[in-house]
């Protein structure tokens, strides 16, 4: 099987990276952007339910006080 | 108990760098510091029950993938979880600097000396950048380890991230709450010690309420952002050339408070 | 593919004609490995003919030269190991080499810069030294360059230089090696080849230097495990777009692994303190082919290697891939059969995978197998001395260029817009993206000053804990000289390199050299690379400064032309007691203000000159006599502790460098320029701005002026003015040039640069 | 406009994150897991055609030596 484990910053918690990219692309002449935010995808391929990578999120791949995961199914 | 019988752990894993001289600077204050590998401790080789105190040192655990301090972290509190706990519960001393505030935070020692329950988060650097600079401190209160730290001193970060982050919607109970359990122990603040503000560089890491350090209720946890062995001595200060007096430095005090509090408790 | 002259085609055709078989793939590959340029420096040991003369050996009788000439018992080991080591106390020594990573940094700059970073330190780790910090010097194009210029899928200088930024703060960091020393230059010449200088500083304890292999001495490869990285890199490149060809392309770039050379390192000084192994060496350009041989030739005997034994990455590898690989984070150890044992056991601690993938053999063979199948089987002789040696022709005419003729502006204004330059400004915003004082060994930060924003000259470290003896790291970089003469670039990149250091208090300098240059197979592009050399050996000779390593980087093209030549050097000094370190910052108000030196009247390719958008020709030039005994009065002022502040005069002259102490240490300053030491009548300006090699600003407590004085007996010096307010003043002849408040002038030199 | 751009190395650059995440989800017990590898994830947001959200990826975002990118409309 393979998931796609989506893990971002809270709302309402900084992403400062998203915020230096917003002022770089703007300082290179992207003008029309108005938001930019980051997060990082881990794809897991192996034997394992959903239940499994949920707690992967937990234990490991996310903070809980500071970001949000979200889990969709790649493959079968 | 004769202060060379003190026996510290400095507790690493791949990708620590900072052993070396954290070892060093209680090494320089009589006491017995030893650097140990975790996998010592998980293969059953080695057991916390030999150490009167653990320092967690800075660096880069596991390259701080994921999030910084996160797999260390992860790795004590499920492999080590209960010597952890009653090394913790026993109130034997748990010094964290940089990396190591990270897995204290990430294991859930703090702030309440619980493992495996994460409350705080140490996020990206605000500027979305590693800071090496120098900072004030603001004492706040005293613990075994700030007793004899002067209300302003100085130390060095080096983080990328450092940013003490609270749940979104919770921010000031918790405050609140660590504020009166006197766990809010280190704040970022200005060369007249008046709090940073959130202000950059001041707080560098663009910390929640300018926090740099956090203790557990009873004090005998410590995490902190910056690294007092690198102030250990003054000639270790950017500045040291200007004025002639070369003794101590203020992380000095961090260390020495840690090891008195030892040989106070061990009677 | 294979980079191989013609006439080494048929060396190769004749030596096989004689063993009457054909080459085996791996063998040719061993061949362009180990006769690579990059390996043998072929220009630099070849036979140049420059202007009727005929140099055997350039590095033998310029660089090298020096060193044997002045042969100083204190150097340990030079330009033998990939790495200078000198003594430093008793039983310690420092080693110290420097590397670049161009191409690699234009291609992918994170990466690039990463594993150039990762790769000099492997160099640290080869001669059995603890990496205790790192330098970076960096050329890229200017900032502002315009997107339309440039060449299709050329990367635009600020992209190159935040990666490239990244990348060496990421390995440093994570490895935990302070980054101490470095210098950033700006120049269109560098749009199409931005420079990458990688350099690692490492404690090395001569007893527990070993090298002395034999055979029967397993080879046990060390580290990360072996994939197709940095195979053919070049001709991926062009190669990029392709359908399908990542799994064969990709794998040019690399990114590198910083946690895995850490643990690597801890591992190898476990195996020097049980003194277990005979030998080591890194794995660098070439792989296994050369490191395997070049050990083997080093202990005049041969080796066997089983390559199928090598861990891999993933399957599929063909035997000559494996070979000659350039996978980062591998080190190749020798260790006597004996001890293998524990020496795996330490490995096997650390988790770091070791594998024992061969052995030294009496005969001077270098036999390959891949499984059964002997896939190379070479002499050692013909491999090592077979290579015919290259002749090539150098001339050198001086380029046309005139000096300009202007009035002197608003010196004030100039001022400020000197300070702005990108080449001047304060690089703080890069340098608080390194960890500069992890190990807590740095005593001289780059940083210094009341507010810790100055810019230091060099770094001081205090490497051991038991002793107050430290080292000062410097370097010194003169591009735009080299517009004008290759010659006086490098003796003025030797005189600013030893000057930094001295200024803090270093002394007994050991140097090292790093050219980076264009094609040596054009004439012009030689005959530069000559005069720099002579240069090198004229000066350091004189300045009694031995090299003990460095390195050639040429073939620096690209769609845009050749790199402007650019020869580094990095000087490393002794500071006998490191509470003596002099920093450049101001400290105090009411103290004389003194310059050393000559200042003359060569603004050829000076920063003032640039911002008023010319050249000029009169570049600054040498005068080692005069500028010994400065440099002497100098260090034994400072041992008197009658130095407060020490600053070397350098981009924008006596104009910079009083503004950098002034804001530097929060004092401002009064300064008459018609007391400035000059043999000849010079304008002010000029006198402000100019570059003249060999002068410091020292700060001196009117109480020690004279003590500080009749020490300067016998050299050109003057007192020029004193410390006082919050302003810098300067007047000629009576008359105020300029009055400037200094936080306005820190203001301007920190804006110039932003990361 | 709401843009997704995925960056991820390109296969056989090495991805150290990814390895690292392996292991440490192996050793926390989660056996079943066979591999896993990263990319990070810019939601861009504002008024920008697909064309210069490309521009982004070649002059910022992405260095298409080492990586790849994919860019996802997310909303018109
Ligand atoms: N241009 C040069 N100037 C001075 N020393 C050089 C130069 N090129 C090579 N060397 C010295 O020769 C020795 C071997 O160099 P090299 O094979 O390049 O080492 P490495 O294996 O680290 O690349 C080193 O000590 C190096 O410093
Ligand atoms: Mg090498």
């Amino acid at each position: 099987m393979k998931w796609e484990v989506r893990v971002a910053y809270k709302r309402g918690v900084q992403d400062p990276e998203g915020e230096t990219t917003l002022e770089a692309l703007r300082m290179l002449g992207f003008k029309g952007v108005k938001r930019v935010s980051t997060a990082k995808l881990f794809v897991i391929e192996g034997e394992c339910t959903r239940e499994e990578v949920e707690r992967m999120c937990r234990r490991l791949l996310a903070n809980p006080v500071s970001q949000d995961y979200e889990i969709r199914r790649l493959a079968p | 108990m004769k202060p060379g019988e003190v026996r510290i752990l400095v507790l690493r894993s791949a990708g620590t760098n900072c052993d070396a001289e954290t070892a060093s600077a209680i090494a320089e204050l009589g006491a017995r510091a030893e650097v140990v590998h975790v996998n010592r401790f998980i293969r059953g080789r080695r057991s916390l029950e030999e150490f009167h105190g653990m320092v967690l040192p800075g660096g880069f655990s596991y390259g701080d993938r994921i999030r910084s301090g996160a797999v260390l972290a992860k790795l004590l509190s499920h492999r080590l979880r209960r010597e952890l706990q009653r090394f913790v519960d026993e109130g034997r001393p748990i010094l964290g600097i940089c990396n190591g505030f990270q897995v204290l935070v990430e294991s859930g020692l703090l702030p309440f000396g619980e493992v495996g329950q994460v409350k705080l988060a140490l996020a990206k650097n605000a500027s979305a950048r590693f800071e090496a600079r120098w900072v004030y401190l603001l004492k706040c209160s005293a613990t075994p380890f700030t007793g004899k730290l002067p209300r302003v001193s100085r130390m060095p970060v080096a983080n990328a991230e450092g940013r003490v982050v609270f749940p979104p919607g919770e921010e000031q109970s918790l405050l609140e709450e660590l504020e009166e359990s006197s766990q809010i122990v280190l704040r970022y603040c200005t060369r007249e010690g008046e709090p940073a503000r959130g202000d950059y560089p001041a707080n560098p890491c663009g910390s929640f309420a300018d926090i740099a350090g956090l203790a557990s209720p009873e004090g005998t946890i410590l995490g902190m952002m910056p690294h007092p062995e690198r102030a250990f001595y003054r000639y270790m200060y950017p500045d040291w050339t200007r004025d002639s007096a070369l003794g101590m430095g203020d992380g000095c005090a961090i260390f020495e408070g840690m090891l008195e509090h030892i040989l106070k408790s061990q009677g | 593919m294979l980079a191989l002259s013609l006439e080494e085609m048929r060396a190769i055709q004749r030596y096989y004609r004689s063993l009457n078989r054909e080459p085996t793939d791996v063998e040719l590959e061993t061949f362009a490995q180990t006769w690579s340029e990059h390996c043998v420096h072929k220009t630099f040991k070849g036979i140049i003919i420059y202007d009727g003369e005929e140099i055997d050996g350039l590095l033998k009788s310029t660089i090298a030269r020096v060193t044997r000439e002045l042969s100083p018992e204190w150097c340990f080991s030079v330009f033998e190991d990939n790495a200078g080591i000198v003594d430093f106390e008793g039983d310690y020594a420092i080693a110290f080499k420097v590397e670049t990573h161009n191409h690699p940094s234009a291609i992918e700059p994170f990466g690039g810069a990463a594993t150039g970073v990762g790769g000099v330190i492997r160099d640290i780790l080869g001669v059995w030294g603890e990496p205790i910090a790192n330098t970076d010097v960096l050329c890229f194009g200017e900032l502002d360059y315009p997107y339309e210029k440039l060449p299709r899928d050329m990367k635009h200088p600020r992209f190159i230089f935040t990666y490239v930024v990244a990348g060496i703060g990421s390995y440093g960091n994570n490895m935990g090696i302070p980054t101490v020393n470095g210098a950033i230059f700006f120049d269109e010449g560098y749009v199409g080849n931005p420079l990458v200088y990688c350099g690692t500083v490492g404690i090395v304890k001569k007893s527990r230097y070993r090298r002395e292999a034999k055979p029967g001495d397993v080879l046990l490869l060390v580290g990360g495990r072996t994939g197709r990285d940095g195979i053919h890199g070049v001709t991926f490149a062009s190669a990029e777009l392709e359908e399908g060809a990542e799994e064969t392309f990709g794998t040019a770039v690399q990114i590198g692994d910083p946690i895995e050379e850490e643990k690597i390192k801890r591992a190898i000084l476990k195996v020097r303190e049980a003194e277990l192994g005979s030998a080591i060496t890194d794995l660098g350009g070439g792989g296994l082919s050369s490191a395997v041989g070049e050990q083997a030739h080093r202990f005049g005997c041969g080796a066997r290697v089983h390559l199928e034994r090598v861990p891999l990455k993933y399957a599929g590898m063909k035997p000559w891939e494996i070979w000659i690989s350039e996978s980062q984070e591998r080190m190749l150890l020798i260790v006597p059969p004996s001890k293998l044992e524990r020496v795996l056991e330490i490995f096997e601690e650390e988790e770091v995978e070791a594998t024992a993938i061969g052995e030294l053999i009496p005969e001077r063979r270098l036999e390959v197998y891949y499984g059964d199948e002997r896939v190379a089987d070479l002499s050692m002789e013909f491999l090592f001395h077979g290579l015919p040696r290259v002749r090539r022709a150098a001339s050198w005419s001086p380029p046309e260029l005139s000096e300009p003729h202007f009035e002197a502006g608003n010196l004030g204004e100039d001022l400020h817009r000197l300070l702005a330059m990108p080449n001047i400004a304060s690089k703080e915003s890069v340098i608080r993206t390194y960890d500069h004082e992890v190990k807590a060994m740095t005593v001289l930060k780059p940083l210094q000053g009341e507010a810790c924003d100055g810019p230091g000259d060099a770094a001081v470290l205090k490497p051991l804990r038991e002793s107050w003896r430290g080292i000062a790291i410097s370097n010194g970089l003169n591009p735009l000289y080299g517009k004008i003469d290759p010659y006086w670039m490098a003796a003025s990149a030797i005189d600013e390199a030893v000057r930094n250091n001295l200024a803090v208090g270093g002394r007994r300098i050991a140097l090292l050299d790093n050219f980076c240059w264009g094609n040596p197979e054009k004439p012009e592009n030689l005959g530069g690379l000559v005069r720099a050399a002579k240069a090198c050996y004229d000066i350091a000779l004189a300045y009694e400064t031995p090299f003990i390593s460095g390195k050639d980087s040429l073939y620096n093209e690209s769609p845009l032309g050749a790199v402007t030549p650019t020869l580094l050097i990095s000087a490393l000094g002794i500071v006998p007691d490191v509470r003596r370190a002099v920093s450049m910052d101001f400290k105090r108000r009411g103290s004389c203000i003194y310059i050393l030196g000559e200042t003359r009247p060569e603004l050829g390719g000076s920063h003032y000159y640039k911002l008023k958008g010319y050249l000029g020709r009169s570049v600054p030039k040498v005068e080692p006599s005069r500028a010994k005994r400065t440099f002497a009065a100098l260090t034994r002022a400072i041992d008197s502790g009658l130095v407060l502040a020490c600053h070397d005069l350098s981009e924008g002259g006596l104009g910079v460098a009083l503004a950098e102490m002034c804001f530097s240490g929060n004092v401002g300053a009064r300064v008459e320029l018609s007391l400035v030491p000059a043999p000849q009548e010079m304008r002010a300006d000029f006198i402000l701005f100019s570059e003249s090699n060999s002068r410091f600003l020292v700060e001196v407590h009117p109480e020690k002026a004279q003590e500080f004085e009749a020490l300067m007996q016998g050299t050109s010096f003057a007192r020029i003015g004193e410390t006082l307010g919050r302003e810098l003043v300067v007047t000629h002849n009576g008359r105020e040039l300029l009055r400037e408040h200094i936080a306005e002038l820190k203001r301007s030199w920190q804006s110039g640069v932003v990361l």
